[in-house]
């Protein structure tokens, strides 16, 4: 795939852009911006969001953050911590740092902090990214402090992404106080977070929540860097409809918009106040490999039947007209621009399981060859179009949105060029989980941005066993469906390797195995778009997506 | 302005109403004078324009409807030429009607009492403590028994019969010098409207002034009247006193109507009705109205209408039988 | 009076209780759960939470245990944010009320008034504008109104903000919430009162030499009310508890989104509670609605 | 009453209605305890003052509500029995006893035509056996009201009000009745009118001996009309006598008044005669007086008035009277 | 004339008898008398309110208005070579040009096509969409959706409101009160709740079932939508029809109807609904609009008909997001509901005031 494609959009088009200027706010100690709606939880530990992620990052700091370039970088931790030679024991020192109250922060409140978010009363939906660290008989973390400002900390093998965990805001830091505080009976460990004035140790404190309305950070004085911090407040429109935001963020109201509506995008397409930036993540579309579909076929005919659909789908139709902001069509599972845990990048550059750019109509001739070895046949129509026999008609469910439906209508189109009748289904967000998550679709729509950077986010999904194998890769009986078990093996052993280099090929090998099922067919790789006031500078966003605003600066005009 | 012996003079009336489908003449050229301390009785069936008239004299007509021609003199002074500024002054204050129905003609979401006395304040300068004393002594002149406690009931709380007092207690108010009565009765009891027009004919001796019967009950009309007015079609077509009307009709309807009627003295004949249905207003015919529906009706009486002949003194008919019979004399 | 409204008051607890059943048995019959993400949550941390709301138990006992709690003032908890209902609730509702008052306010003002014009001047020019504009404003889905107002009068003229988290300003929102009842209560207001002024009791007033605007706005107008009334009960009570359209576009924290978007999450204690809120709200309207109505019109029994 | 063979015999019949006061229903006395009867071809009149209970005696007897107490006897046949609880099916009375309402405009469909107006009752009896036969009926039934055949296809709206009574009268007569209940079927027409309606009911009893209960208002002309006459007082009878007799002999202080207020469209006797006018109003029927309903406006009430309803007896002549003083 | 100038003469001094001959005074015939007597022109209730609804220009505009939609619905689809669910390609190809295209405009590859072939395309009317089909067939297809939507949902609305409106209106009583308990129930209904739980259920049993026939391009939300209404939004309707009959009942004609023997079928049958048709009709051109309405606002939460079919409120509700650069997307579609739901407006005040004047 071709990773630049995305980014250099802007760029250029900040070069030639007739700078049609935007309202601009000329209070410069307070910057406004709208990321979602009312997020669920400020608490770093309970929240799954990326708007809340966004709060968190903001609001609390851990022991790595990343910076403007998207480098790890130590925050609270001091320098590099020590690795045992094993890969197996972390011993992390830290700086001296305060609470937003005042009081001192210790390695205690880390080893706190971390214990809770993995409890399970807590039940926190990402306790499961403490999987690499080792636990103690009674289901403790093997995290230790051994002096207020060390912590060491065991893990169960050596892992490639560990300094991405400690930046990820689960792993961030609570007040003990308070959350005990609010949480007597232990059924509330979210409550402490709820109401403005709550202690936390990042850049901004919550001092205002208007619920559904907006929220009013303010700036920490007892922020590590706060030195650094030149803005003094923090506004919030907690709103999701697009086209207030957008209107928000022309009348000059708001400085920052993270969305912008999806038919505005080609006027903004060369604006420099729009920004286009590379994310880890694939939109793609997944076949049930137990469905209807396939049932008297053989795995391998199944295999190419997908793949013949796969190949009709032209994703640069829809990257140009649904995606419009140059999203790279997608020829792998794995996003390009993901680093391989190794020091490098996962994906060659030249390297895709098909030529992304060219399919489509280009492809009916070998997506009818392939449909045929299934047992299909075809008959043109006069018109460029065919008509197949015996009919095929599947069912694609979406949830509802603009983007997912306009995909599954481009898709539509794309099958119906050699006969095929699609059924769009659009469903309830909840129901759709419900339903895809139980495999009762023949199609779905897909998506997943990493968690971290690293393939394994991607690849583990697909064990047998995953949560988030909606594909029921490996759990139903349908004899078309592909024999899984080697895959889970092949998981297994990345798990076990001590050898970062092996474990890329490994890595290799497993989405290999993954994309010969071609029940997974990836449409494009994700980017993430802002609008940005031309007098703000300084905001930047992590490649899962959390956006840093401490050391934004905005200018008088 | 007020060398006029009659308190009203109605001088060629017509009036209107300009409906969808076209329109209505509902009063076509009625005529006739008030005098002080008398009373009008006017007849006729329903829909010969009665009410239309009283309406028309107090200029309280439905929007679509119009005095097209005529003049409405009280004494002397032309009323349709008022503003409606002076209009409001006069309704109520000179001249007051009673409506039909006591039932549906009170506000039902006002008290008795607010009703009475903004009828006093209107034309009175009274402040409101003596606006509720003038009412009381008015229910009490009409009859009603603590009237105190009546004064705060609202209409439905009151019998039909009360209703019909309360509406003459406030058309009283200002002590007018005509009161229009439009068929004050017709919906009451028979015990009851004995009640009220007892009332009525008590006031008028103590209050001396001009009462308007309109009722279509000729029994109502025989005992309270001076003179009689006998309408159909928009017209009159036959005045005079009550023995002229019920001893010596002269006019080919009130023939039919007195035949029709069961009195105590036809009591085992049959009845003599008026055959047809009654006119369509917006079907006017050229001559005679009447003349569908009359037997005796003539050639002439399709294409002419009758002049208003004096019979004697005090009664005029407009019927061609009358010339009828002068030209037969005349001829033998 | 009192026994009446304690007899419409046990009525009314009965239909809340019936439609409390058959909401909380409607949305769990619904797929879904409250605890779903769209990447999938740990099935542990799942058991966890629904043994925290006890939503692990059968159907038959959540709901008793709910009514329980409920009967002793306890709403719970929201299951998505695990934030208290009840401030929360009344924070909204304070929120979407204060909103719904004006804008109920100005329908019921301008609605009877520009009614009464039309009744006056009907079939004329300014009685065919008037219903012909009111029409029109009913006419337009709320989410397109609301968004040209919010596109004509923030952005294009700049009158107001878009945003702001000081001081909102709750003009649009007013105006986009009061458009509908306001052309309806133009429209009943102009029917009633046509048949108010053909009323004999308009007649009599006319005779008794009553001016003419006084015929109009005290003996036709209190009389033409009536029907007024009972649509504007159940319309305020509608209004105060918000609209989903006008709050997410004019971003106000009202109870309307807060239904949709628990109902979208599968939140099951907010259904719960603003369902319920809004049942009590609607009965609190009619049972006022009542109360008004015999105080308008005298002739009504409640009974 | 002698022991003739009566068409109709009512026997204390009782109509209560169930008034919702505030929590509590009370019996609305709409009827209370009245016995009458009526022979064939004969004409009972009615009167009384409004809400005193007559509309409430025909509907009664036609079973068009279901009666609290009493017998009703039609044609030797007990309609119903509150005692023996005998309660028949009245579908195959209908065709037997019939109704005039009151008022012509609201009681004809004003969606159907004239023909299908009167056409109803022979569809719902099934009396004919082709679509020629009911329309002959139909004709001839109007013919017999004096309609014309051109009118079959009208609305009733379109005409005026005698001539909907007629209407109304041919759907009565199209079962070809016994018995017919005249619901003041002249008070909403005009005087003019009056008279065609009234005449045609005389010509109908001579032509086909149907019997009326004939309820009115006014007493000139229900003494017209009818051979006896009952004067009813807040659901009872207080007087019933010959047409004649109770005219020229009235006994009830009730009837006295009655008869004294009517309207004389004569100017001679209206002058002559002098009203005796009752005080104050009828009683509400939800509060009636003890005793005699009328002692509250009789200026012959004594304290046993209050105690006890008269019996209806009788003063000879077949005039019974219900008071204790006369 | 006043009667004070011939104060004191005579009868006779009052005529001049010459003017009359004999012939004046014979008999007029009753057919002379009848040629007077013109019974009115043979009218029935519903010319009557048809010549009233004539005079009302609001009403008259507004049936020109449904007509001409209506025609150019029907027509439309026949005539424009697009189909609702087609991005524009040339030749099999397709161009993203082609995508967000202005009034009338052409994609690049379709001028070349014109160029090299010399042959018309059909003009894009509107334009076309952001995914690149033409926008006019679009509107046509959603307002034939939006339409049917108002028309199949008013019908039914009516049709079970009717029933179940005059069931309680006509027995009273307690039927009517626990009938009327149950309205109230349901109006307090959240019906997002049961609008989702209707198309889950559906989809589970009728997904398979629906395949081929009409309704699978439907889609199963908007299946479920016309039950809602069925289930749900006929209570006013069926309120109204209550209050009705309520009315209609206490009319002597029922009473005679009774009395004659007919049925109480035969009653509510022949008697009470007919009577109410013009209530009905005019509700019922007043329902159509508030399913229209009711369907936008489902749509934009999500609930309304499926794609690539679309409805006048899913084509708003898109148009929303691109408001600034594209007004007439939404401009259009907004339009279209305002006229249709104007136009039944003022047809249906029209209709009230010519048929039933005294209805709210
Ligand atoms: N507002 C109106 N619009 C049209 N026509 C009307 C109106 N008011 C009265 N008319 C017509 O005018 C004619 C005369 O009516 P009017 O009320 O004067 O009759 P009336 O003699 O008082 O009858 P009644 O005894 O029934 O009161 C009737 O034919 C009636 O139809
Ligand atoms: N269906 C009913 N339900 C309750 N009360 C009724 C009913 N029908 C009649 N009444 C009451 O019974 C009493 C007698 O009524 P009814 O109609 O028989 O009187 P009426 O003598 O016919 O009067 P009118 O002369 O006004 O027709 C009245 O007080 C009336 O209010
Ligand atoms: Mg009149
Ligand atoms: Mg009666």
């Amino acid at each position: 795939g071709n990773k630049n494609a995305g980014t250099t959009t802007t760029d250029t088009a900040a070069e030639q852009a007739p700078a049609e200027a935007t309202a601009v706010d000329t209070d410069t100690t307070t910057l406004r911006l709208n990321l979602a709606s009312e997020p669920d939880y400020l608490d770093p530990a309970l929240n799954s969001a990326v708007d809340g992620a966004c709060l968190a990052v903001n609001s609390f700091v851990g022991l790595y953050t990343y910076d403007e370039n998207n480098n790890l970088v130590p925050a609270l931790a001091d320098g590099e911590p020590e690795m045992s030679e094993d890969g197996l024991t972390y011993t992390i020192k830290l700086i001296e740092s305060k609470w937003s109250n005042g009081e001192a922060l210790t390695a205690n409140d880390f080893v706190y902090s971390w214990n809770r978010a993995v409890a399970e009363e807590t039940a926190a939906d990402y306790a499961y990214m403490f999987a690499p660290i080792a636990t103690n008989a009674d289901g403790t973390l093997k995290v230790e402090a051994t002096d207020d400002y060390t912590l060491k900390v065991e893990l169960n093998a050596p892992c490639a992404y560990f300094y991405d965990l400690l930046a990820f805001p689960t792993f961030m830091p609570v007040y003990q106080a308070d959350v005990e505080a609010a949480n007597p009976d232990g059924t509330q460990p979210g409550a402490w977070a709820q109401e403005p004035g709550f202690v936390s140790n990042g850049a901004f404190t919550l001092k205002e929540w208007k619920h559904n309305e907006s929220m009013v950070y303010e700036k920490n004085p007892n922020f590590y860097r706060a030195d650094d911090v030149k803005l003094e407040k923090l506004e919030f429109m907690l709103s999701a409809d697009d086209t207030a935001i957008y209107a928000a963020y022309n009348s000059g109201d708001i400085d920052f918009a993270d969305t912008v509506p999806n038919d505005e995008i080609q006027s903004l397409l060369n604006s420099p106040e729009f920004h286009v930036i590379d994310t880890l993540g694939t939109y793609y579309v997944g076949f049930n490999v137990n469905s209807d579909l396939f049932k008297d076929l053989t795995a391998d005919q199944a295999s190419k039947m997908r793949k013949a659909l796969s190949l009709l789908i032209d994703r640069q139709y829809i990257v140009d007209t649904v995606g419009q902001t140059g999203q790279v069509p997608a020829d792998t599972f794995i996003p390009d621009g993901m680093a391989d845990g190794n020091g490098g990048v996962f994906e060659a550059d030249d390297f895709g399981y098909y030529d992304a750019k060219e399919t489509g109509a280009g492809k009916v001739e070998e997506a009818k060859s392939l449909l045929e070895e299934c047992g299909y046949t075809f008959e043109s129509d006069g018109n460029g179009g065919y008509s197949i026999s015996p009919a095929l008609e599947v069912t694609y469910m979406t949830n509802s949105g603009t983007g997912h439906e306009a995909i599954a209508q481009c898709i539509q189109q794309d099958w119906a060029l050699v006969g095929i009748k699609v059924n769009i289904e659009t469903e309830d967000w909840n129901v759709f989980l419900e339903d895809r998550k139980a495999g009762k679709f023949d199609i779905a729509r897909e998506g997943w941005i990493a968690d971290f950077n690293d393939p394994i986010n991607m690849l583990e999904m697909w064990l047998s066993n995953g949560g988030n194998n909606d594909m029921q890769l490996g759990k139903g009986s349908s004899s078309a469906a592909p024999d899984w078990k080697a895959y889970d093996e092949k998981i297994q052993e990345i798990y076990k390797t001590t050898d970062f280099a092996a474990r890329v090929d490994l890595m290799r090998e497993a989405e290999d195995m993954l994309m010969d099922t071609n029940a997974v067919v990836p449409i494009y790789f994700y980017n993430d778009i802002y609008l940005q006031k031309p007098n703000v500078t300084g905001i930047y966003t992590s490649l899962n997506q959390n956006k840093y605003f401490m050391y934004a600066e905005k200018s008088a005009n | 302005m007020s060398d006029s012996k009659y308190v009203l003079e109605v001088k060629d009336l017509h009036t209107s109403f300009f409906t969808d489908a076209g329109e209505v003449k509902a009063v076509n050229g009625v005529s006739f004078n008030l005098e002080p301390g008398k009373t009008l009785g006017i007849v006729g069936e329903s829909g010969s324009g009665k009410s239309v008239t009283a309406y028309s004299i107090m200029q309280i007509l439905a929007q679509t409807g119009r005095i097209t021609g005529g003049e409405v003199l009280f004494k002397g002074e032309d009323i349709t030429k008022y503003s409606e500024r002076e209009m409001q002054k006069f309704r109520g204050s000179k001249c007051s009607i009673i409506f039909q129905d006591p039932m549906t003609s009170l506000n039902p979401v006002f008290t008795v009492g607010y009703q009475l006395e903004e009828a006093i304040m209107l034309h009175t300068n009274k402040n409101r403590a003596q606006a509720k004393e003038r009412a009381i002594e008015l229910l009490k002149l009409v009859g009603v028994n603590d009237p105190e406690k009546r004064l705060k009931q609202y209409p439905h709380e009151h019998s039909g019969g009360m209703r019909q007092r309360d509406m003459i207690a406030m058309a009283l108010a200002c002590e007018p010098d005509i009161l229009i009565a439009d068929e004050p009765t017709t919906a009451l009891d028979v015990t009851i409207q004995a009640q009220i027009l007892e009332l009525m004919q008590d006031l008028q001796k103590k209050l001396g002034m001009a009462i308007i019967m309109v009722t279509h009950d000729l029994g109502v009309i025989a005992s309270m009247c001076d003179e009689i007015l006998v309408m159909y079609g928009g017209r009159v077509c036959e005045r005079g006193t009550a023995d002229d009307i019920f001893y010596s009709p002269a006019h080919e309807y009130t023939k039919g109507l007195l035949r029709s009627i069961p009195r105590t003295d036809n009591m085992n004949e049959k009845l003599v009705p008026i055959g047809g249905t009654p006119i369509n207003l917006l079907n006017m015919p050229e001559g005679c109205a009447f003349c569908p529906r009359c037997d005796e009706a003539m050639k002439i009486c399709l294409k002419e209408v009758p002049d208003e002949l004096r019979i004697s003194d005090s009664h005029l008919a407009s019927c061609w039988m009358n010339v009828k019979n002068l030209y037969e004399s005349k001829e033998a | 009076m009192a026994k009446y409204i304690a007899k419409r008051i046990l009525l009314a607890i009965v239909s809340i209780w019936i439609i409390t059943m058959i909401t909380f048995f409607a949305m769990n019959a619904i797929p879904g759960g409250p605890f779903n993400k769209e990447k999938a949550t740990d099935p542990a941390v799942i058991k966890a939470l629904e043994e925290r709301y006890n939503l692990d138990k059968p159907l038959g006992e959540q709901y008793t245990l709910y009514m329980n709690n409920l009967l002793h003032g306890d709403w719970g908890v929201s299951l998505k944010t695990g934030r208290a209902i009840w401030p929360d609730m009344t924070s909204k509702f304070s929120v979407s009320a204060k909103l719904g008052g004006r804008a109920a306010i100005i329908a019921i003002i301008i609605g009877i008034i520009l009614g009464a014009i039309a009744a006056l001047t009907r079939n004329k020019l300014p009685d065919r504008l008037i219903i012909f504009f009111t029409t029109l404003g009913t006419a337009m889905p709320s989410f397109v109104l609301a968004t040209l107002l919010l596109l004509v009068f923030c952005l294009k003229l700049g009158w107001f903000p878009v945003f702001s988290s000081s001081d909102p300003n709750y003009t649009l929102p007013v105006i986009a919430l009061s458009v509908y009842p306001m052309a309806y209560i133009t429209r009943l207001t102009k029917t009633s009162m046509l048949d108010a002024l053909n009323q004999d009791y308009v007649r009599t007033a006319r005779a008794k030499g009553v001016s003419k605007v006084k015929v109009i706005f005290l003996h036709a107008l209190r009389n033409a009310l009536i029907p007024v009334i009972t649509y504007v009960g159940p319309m305020v009570a509608y209004i105060l508890t918000g609209s989903m359209v006008v709050e997410n576009i004019f971003t106000i924290g009202g109870l309307g989104s807060t239904f949709v978007t628990s109902i979208t999450n599968r939140d099951y204690t907010t259904i719960m509670a603003v369902t319920i809120f809004l049942a009590i709200l609607m009965v609190i309207a009619n049972l006022l609605t009542d109360i008004v109505y015999k105080m308008v019109d005298p002739r009504i029994k409640l009974d | 009453m002698s022991d003739e063979k009566y068409l109709l015999k009512v026997e204390h019949l009782k109509q209560y209605f169930p008034i919702k006061e505030g929590f509590r229903t009370v019996p609305l006395k709409a009827v209370d305890d009245i016995s009458f009867a009526i022979k064939p071809g004969e004409t009972l009149g009615l009167v009384g003052e409004s809400g005193c209970g007559k509309t409430t005696v025909g509907r009664t007897l036609l079973r068009l509500y279901q009666p609290t107490a009493g017998r009703i006897e039609f044609d030797g046949d007990v309609l119903f029995d509150s005692e023996k609880k005998i309660d028949v099916n009245m579908h195959p009375y209908r065709k037997q006893m019939q109704m005039v309402f009151q008022d012509p405009y609201s009681s004809l469909d004003p969606r159907m035509t004239v023909e299908d107006i009167i056409g109803e009752p022979l569809d719902v009896h099934k009396l004919y056996s082709s679509k020629g036969e009911r329309r002959d009926k139909i004709l001839s039934l109007m013919e017999t009201v004096g309609l014309n055949a051109e009118h079959a296809m009208r609305y009733a709206h379109e005409f005026s009000g005698g001539q909907r009574q007629r209407i109304g009268i041919a759907r009565a007569l199209a079962v070809d009745p016994k018995f017919i209940v005249c619901d003041e079927p002249v008070s909403a027409l005009d005087v003019s009118i009056q008279a065609q309606v009234v005449n045609m009911f005389e010509e109908l009893q001579e032509k086909l001996g149907v019997a009326y209960l004939f309820i009115a208002h006014d007493l000139l002309v229900v003494h017209h009309i009818s051979d006896r006459i009952a004067v009813m007082y807040l659901g009872h009878i207080m007087e019933i006598a010959d047409a004649d007799d109770l005219n020229n002999n009235p006994v009830h202080p009730y009837t006295l008044s009655l008869l004294s207020a009517v309207p004389i469209p004569d100017p001679e006797t209206a002058r002559k005669s002098q009203r005796i006018i009752l005080e104050g109003d009828v009683p509400s029927p939800l509060k009636m007086p003890s005793g005699c309903p009328f002692r509250t406006r009789c200026r012959y009430a004594t304290e046993q008035c209050a105690k006890e309803m008269p019996p209806l007896t009788d003063r000879g002549n077949d005039h019974f009277v219900a008071c204790w003083n006369k | 004339m006043d009667n004070k100038e011939m104060k004191k003469s005579l009868l006779s001094a009052q005529v001049d008898l010459s003017k009359f001959s004999a012939a004046n005074f014979e008999k007029a015939t009753d057919e002379e008398k009848r040629q007077q007597d013109v019974m009115g022109e043979s009218t029935t209730f519903f010319k009557d309110g048809m010549r009233r609804l004539r005079k009302n220009p609001l009403a008259m505009a507004s049936i020109v208005v449904l007509a001409l939609i209506i025609l150019i619905i029907l027509v439309a689809p026949h005539i424009v070579p697009y189909k609702y669910d087609q991005i524009i390609a040339v030749n099999g190809v397709r161009d993203k040009g082609s995508a967000n295209l202005g009034f009338f405009m052409y994609s690049q590859k379709e001028l070349n096509y014109m160029n090299e072939t010399g042959e018309d395309l059909f003009p894009h009317i509107f334009g076309t969409d952001g995914l690149g089909r033409d926008y006019f067939i679009r509107v046509i297809y959603g307002t034939r959706v939006s339409l049917a939507v108002g028309v199949v949902a008013a019908i039914m609305v009516v049709i079970i409101g009717i029933i179940y409106g005059s069931i309680a209106g006509y027995f009273g009583g307690k039927v009517d009160l626990i009938m009327m308990r149950i309205v109230d129930i349901i109006y307090s209904l959240p019906d997002m709740l049961i609008i989702i739980l209707l198309s889950v259920v559906l989809n589970e049993n009728l997904s398979g079932k629906l395949a081929g026939t009409v309704f699978s391009s439907l889609g199963s939300n908007m299946i479920s939508m016309f039950i809602v209404f069925g289930l749900l939004y006929w209570v006013s309707m069926a309120r109204l029809i209550r209050g009705q009959i309520l009315t209609i009942k206490n009319n002597e004609y029922v009473l005679a109807a009774r009395c004659i023997g007919t049925s109480n079928a035969k009653i509510l049958k022949r008697h009470i609904l007919p009577n109410c048709l013009s209530v009905i009709i005019i509700t019922t051109a007043l329902q159509i609009p508030s399913a229209i309405f009711t369907e936008s606002y489902l749509s934009f939460l999500g609930l309304g008909v499926s794609v690539p079919l679309t409805s006048l409120g899913s084509l708003a509700n898109d148009a929303r997001s691109g408001m600034q650069s594209y007004p007439a997307r939404l401009v259009i579609p907004a339009v279209i509901i305002c006229l249709i739901v104007l136009a039944l407006n003022l047809l249906g005040d029209g209709l009230r005031d010519a048929f039933d004047t005294k209805l709210d």
